[in-house]
């Protein structure tokens, strides 16, 4: 079997400018963090993004500067701050381009990439103007393949002339970049509680990175092939990366980091303020072990460790957030 | 007059945990939404299903979800996939009896805006995250429980976007946009419950909260209020407010 | 939490005659035999079948004149019978109704249906008479609602005039049997090893009824519920049913018979020999009890049972069939 | 001459075998297809990925399957999901390199017959299994390798019903009908090897079974069969045939 383990900072140095990329994970869990730490360090910019519900992962991303357009459903830490500060002022100031889809619209872009079709049906956005209305212009997606020639398709059921859907646009990445519990060296992989859409984001991309909490052994995983979503051969490169996901949880490892998080979204409006996030936190530091250091260590990390028997850490100090 | 007290956040988490039935599958989303599932699931629908577009179905939660894509929502859970799982074979199918949204602005007809302010979204004033799955759940639920901050700007005559279709116009014109079920059942805000008329779908107010007058609520409002009939909003009961209190947020997550 | 748990006569009496209805399984494996056996004593009649790759379910229930028409893209045991005899005699004799699509057009129609569209696209079926041919005339397909009015129908890409696609018709059944490993009252259920298309084949039926080898506590099914492929609340019924897929394999609990298999299609196509083992196996017994004593007992049963390393009986005495 | 014996099924399993390069994903069928892959994977091909349409993926196969549905296909597996993983997600993505097929009818251009002899369909003189996965399989894998029964009936100059697409009627004409890649490359028969030119896309005699001769090939095909540069089959060696003996097939559930 193949070996496919090379660093993080090998897997992030892939991912040229103006690279077309998704993220796995939801809001507050199982984003691939320490990858896009890199990616910023590495100073990417112009970088197409797609996805669902994405958090902080594309918000210090978007302030970083990395980020020319994006194509999404919700941008957001949901309870630790309902709007991502940095996408809501780069959207403002017109310094970011964008289209507006919903969740279910977006798994189904992925899916129809996933799946090698041009595009699925859905019978949703039906009235709203996420179907009426588009941010990007006619001449914006005629000049740049790495969007859609169009945001979507209303049509009519040829086997029901009263029954009409709207056609949505696969999407293919050149990246796709998850974090997940566990990984083999050969690319098998565990997502263990919710998947999101990590399976059709990996399968729509030309190259999928996987970043691990765990490396396990190939035959650990195969005793429940029932368990493994993703074929191994559509992934090409494997990362060790103990707590990948950090300020965000990773369900039966970690919780979320509720100070951190609050440090982050206290300060993202602030221009000073956010600089100085990113000058401690991601360019002040070399690497993933630094960071990890910088944010508080083994006693913080600790704190954060999931409880075998609930999967997170039941006693975490959260703060009211609102 | 109750000899005990109670905050607006508990009447409104009480008042939305009362709009789910037993045995109903509950599309819920992070806060108050969460709050009144959560307290139905511990009082009066212990069988209600309550399902996360991030994957997760028929949760027995133990600690409050901060999010959709908190580890939490595992607790307890009967499935654990995708959104894709949750969003086609669940919602697309009509299975969600009951979807809980909010919003920036909304109309007189339950259409809802949560995506930005401004008269030309490409040029927002104001930028928020988005639909996330609130337009989904919008248009596939087969009923919808709206949470507001009951605010004049919050319920302006026309919203700039609409991030979630209700009954759109009005009348039919759910049904002729494409919409074959579901609709905004009620709105619970911070001042008052509305709910929409039976053929007009215009919305009126059903019960305004204790402390305030029905004229209140509607000064209070962007839109013309029809309060004809309109009484004060039952009060949570001590048994309601204990669960909500030591099980559903001894925390204080939420609750206020 | 709902005790769904019937009788499997009682559970087999709600299917009507004309009833629309797909069975889970796969050509060998996890059919609910026990489940048709007793749609065949009820000599039900007129029946709609939807199916992928049946084997020896649909050959039994054709052949006891139980099935009007069926959509199918293959329809035999495989290495035990290439064709299935009963249906090959139907077919070639004009006793039955049928229209012949592919596996993956026949999946992908149960997954439009399971996701509430009225179709799905698919790349496949070009240049074949599955595409260019109907079995049934426009007028059949007219006058019953039972079947989609068009087999299929193929668009170009509105995203790209020079894609184009098969758009496959939904399907809706009435009924979905279903046979698993493992269920619980409530009806979650537990598929180990291959899912075939059950999942999809549930998720369009009005009323789901599941067989099940084992009926366990929903807190066991709830430990990993990342394995629970199907919504308890989509689930109406549950029957426990030992060996209900006999002569059909179970993954971990017993291995195909192919004794019982080799006298079935050793007297297949001879109308005496298969009346014969109608009257045996089927007529002669009263319920599935007794049809387990008369293929062998315990003794024959325990000669089937899986070797919990393998999850099939590697020392199973097998035939050489061709 | 070889100094040993080998069968002709072993002859074609080890042909069939040999089409198979490693690190290849392989969508296997019942019968000769899963000796070829089992012998593969245990000869020079051990980093092959054996998958079956019934839903896992890089089964390490200790026991011979007797169908798809088989409990022995999931020795090893690193997935087990079900069809329409399979079929979506590897198969129509192009992510299957060689796919094996068979049928009762076969024409010059690799187009396959497993529905039924006689002109109508409708009204069959014999009716056959169905499609299966094999229409999918020929439309979507990257190449296709065709076991075959060699008798002039079954290479007929057109065949009654194509149910898996080959090179159509050659040249271009699988491109023009939608069918963006893929193709026959190959038919292995009970008495040769036979494969496509690469622009008529029309079948050619690449060598016959030791004993035979490229006319007796001809003359037991239904169309006239290029037979121009035909050599004889590499035969199998010891080893191969140890492998296939003692390792694949010690059951003789397939081998003769």
């Amino acid at each position: 079997m193949a070996n496919k383990i090379i660093g993080l900072e090998d897997a992030a140095a892939l991912v040229p400018d103006g690279a077309t990329i998704s993220f796995g994970g939801f809001t507050t869990q199982r984003h691939p963090m320490a990858f896009i730490y890199e990616l910023i360090r590495l100073k990417r910019r112009n970088l197409y993004l797609f996805g669902h519900s994405p958090g902080g992962d594309w918000d210090i991303l978007i302030g970083a500067g990395c980020v020319k357009r994006v194509e999404l459903a919700y941008e957001a830490d949901e309870a630790f701050n309902t709007i991502g500060p940095r996408w809501r002022l780069a959207v403002q100031r017109g310094e970011i381009e964008w289209e507006d889809y919903s969740n279910f619209a977006m798994v189904t872009r992925f899916n129809a990439g996933a799946m090698g079709l041009p595009f699925m049906p859905i019978r949703s956005l039906f009235g709203s103007d996420v179907l009426a209305r588009q941010a990007l212009s006619e001449e914006q997606r005629a000049a740049d393949p790495r969007t859609s020639p169009k945001k979507l398709h209303v049509m009519e059921s040829p086997f029901d002339p009263n029954d009409k859907v709207v056609l949505l646009p696969a999407i293919h990445t050149e990246f796709a970049v998850i974090h997940v519990q566990k990984a083999t060296a050969n690319g098998t992989v565990r997502f263990e509680g919710q998947s999101f859409a990590d399976v059709q984001q990996a399968l729509c991309a030309d190259m999928v990175i996987v970043t691990a909490e765990e490396i396990v052994e190939e035959a650990e995983l195969r005793r429940e092939p029932e368990r493994n979503l993703l074929p191994y051969f559509t992934v090409k490169h494997v990362c060790h990366v103990p707590f990948g996901s950090h300020p965000y949880a990773v369900f039966n490892y970690y919780d979320y980091d509720p100070r951190q998080l609050k440090t982050y979204h206290d300060g993202a409006e602030d221009e000073a303020a956010f600089q100085q996030y990113l000058d401690k936190f991601v360019y002040g530091v070399n690497n993933h072990t630094e960071y990890l250091e910088v944010i508080g260590g083994a006693e913080r990390l600790n704190s954060l460790k999931a409880d075998p028997e609930f999967g997170y850490s039941p006693n975490l100090k959260r703060r009211r957030l609102e | 007059m109750a000899d005990y007290s109670y905050t607006l956040t508990e009447l409104m988490a009480v008042t939305a945990a009362r709009q789910i039935k037993d045995g109903e599958v509950v599309f819920a989303g992070t806060g108050l939404p969460m709050l009144g599932a959560m307290l139905a699931q511990r009082s009066h629908a212990p069988d209600c299903c309550i399902i996360f577009e991030a994957g997760t179905m028929a949760s027995q939660l133990a600690h409050l979800p901060m999010s959709v894509g908190d580890p939490r929502v595992m607790r307890g859970a009967a499935t654990a996939a995708g959104l894709s799982e949750v969003f086609s074979y669940v919602l697309q199918t009509g299975r969600v009896d009951v979807g809980f949204l909010s919003g920036a602005q909304i109309d007189r007809f339950g259409n809802i805006n949560s995506t930005s302010i401004g008269v030309d979204p490409r040029q927002p004033k104001v930028r928020f995250s988005g639909s996330g799955g609130a337009c989904d759940i919008a248009c596939l639920a087969q009923r919808t429980v709206i949470i507001a901050l009951h605010e004049k700007r919050r319920f302006p005559e026309t919203i700039d976007y609409v991030t979630s279709p209700g009954w759109l116009e009005g009348g039919d014109s759910r049904q002729k946009a494409g919409l074959r079920w579901g609709g905004p059942d009620v709105i619970v805000s911070t001042k008052a419950v509305m709910r929409f008329r039976t053929n007009t779908k215009a919305v009126y107010l059903a019960s305004y909260h204790p402390g305030l007058s029905a004229q209140a609520v509607a000064d209070d409002t962007g839109f013309s209020l029809d309060i004809a009939g309109a009484t004060e909003t039952p009060i949570p009961t001590e048994e309601e407010l204990y669960i909500l209190r030591e099980v559903v947020d001894p925390e204080r997550v939420f609750l206020k």
